[in-house]
């Protein structure tokens, strides 16, 4: 039984690695988000400001 | 040291759950990721006609 | 045996601070993409009239 213990922990450990480097993935993929966010909120506002401009022309 | 062997077991099998847990929670943390890509280049789409338009 | 039943104990330990914390990391992008989901929900809205007035 302890033996399998051990053994199953090894497994634990490796799941966790996985895990950490799924994280380290997300992590990288939000800050990707984040800035795609920025940027297309900047891109929003240009267009509302030119069409605030044609609208007053 | 029957003790500790028993006490070893339940926690092994708490781990196992909470290993589980993590598993399919960082699964499911992956689907919005993927939802959220989807989103942005959804949004970025209906903004290339407005672009077009609007600051040429 | 002995050895191996307190190393394992003290493995058990340990690896239950190893998740608990990839938990905690989990929770923080979780809430990561809550805000992503909400600024997103923010710029479709002022898409919104934009789009509407170019089409209509």
């Amino acid at each position: 039984e302890t033996d399998t213990h051990a053994l199953y922990m090894k497994k634990v450990e490796g799941e966790l690695t996985e895990l950490r480097n799924r994280h380290a993935t997300a992590s990288s993929k939000i800050l990707e988000h984040k800035r795609k966010l920025a940027e297309l909120s900047h891109r929003i506002l240009t267009i509302i400001v030119k069409q605030e401009c044609t609208r007053k022309v | 040291w029957d003790k500790l062997l028993i006490s070893n077991n339940h926690k092994i099998i708490e781990l196992n759950d909470a290993v589980k847990k993590v598993k399919n929670d960082q699964q499911v943390l992956d689907q919005e990721l993927e939802f959220i890509a989807t989103q942005h280049k959804e949004l970025e789409e209906s903004l290339a006609p407005l672009e077009k338009e609007f600051v040429g």
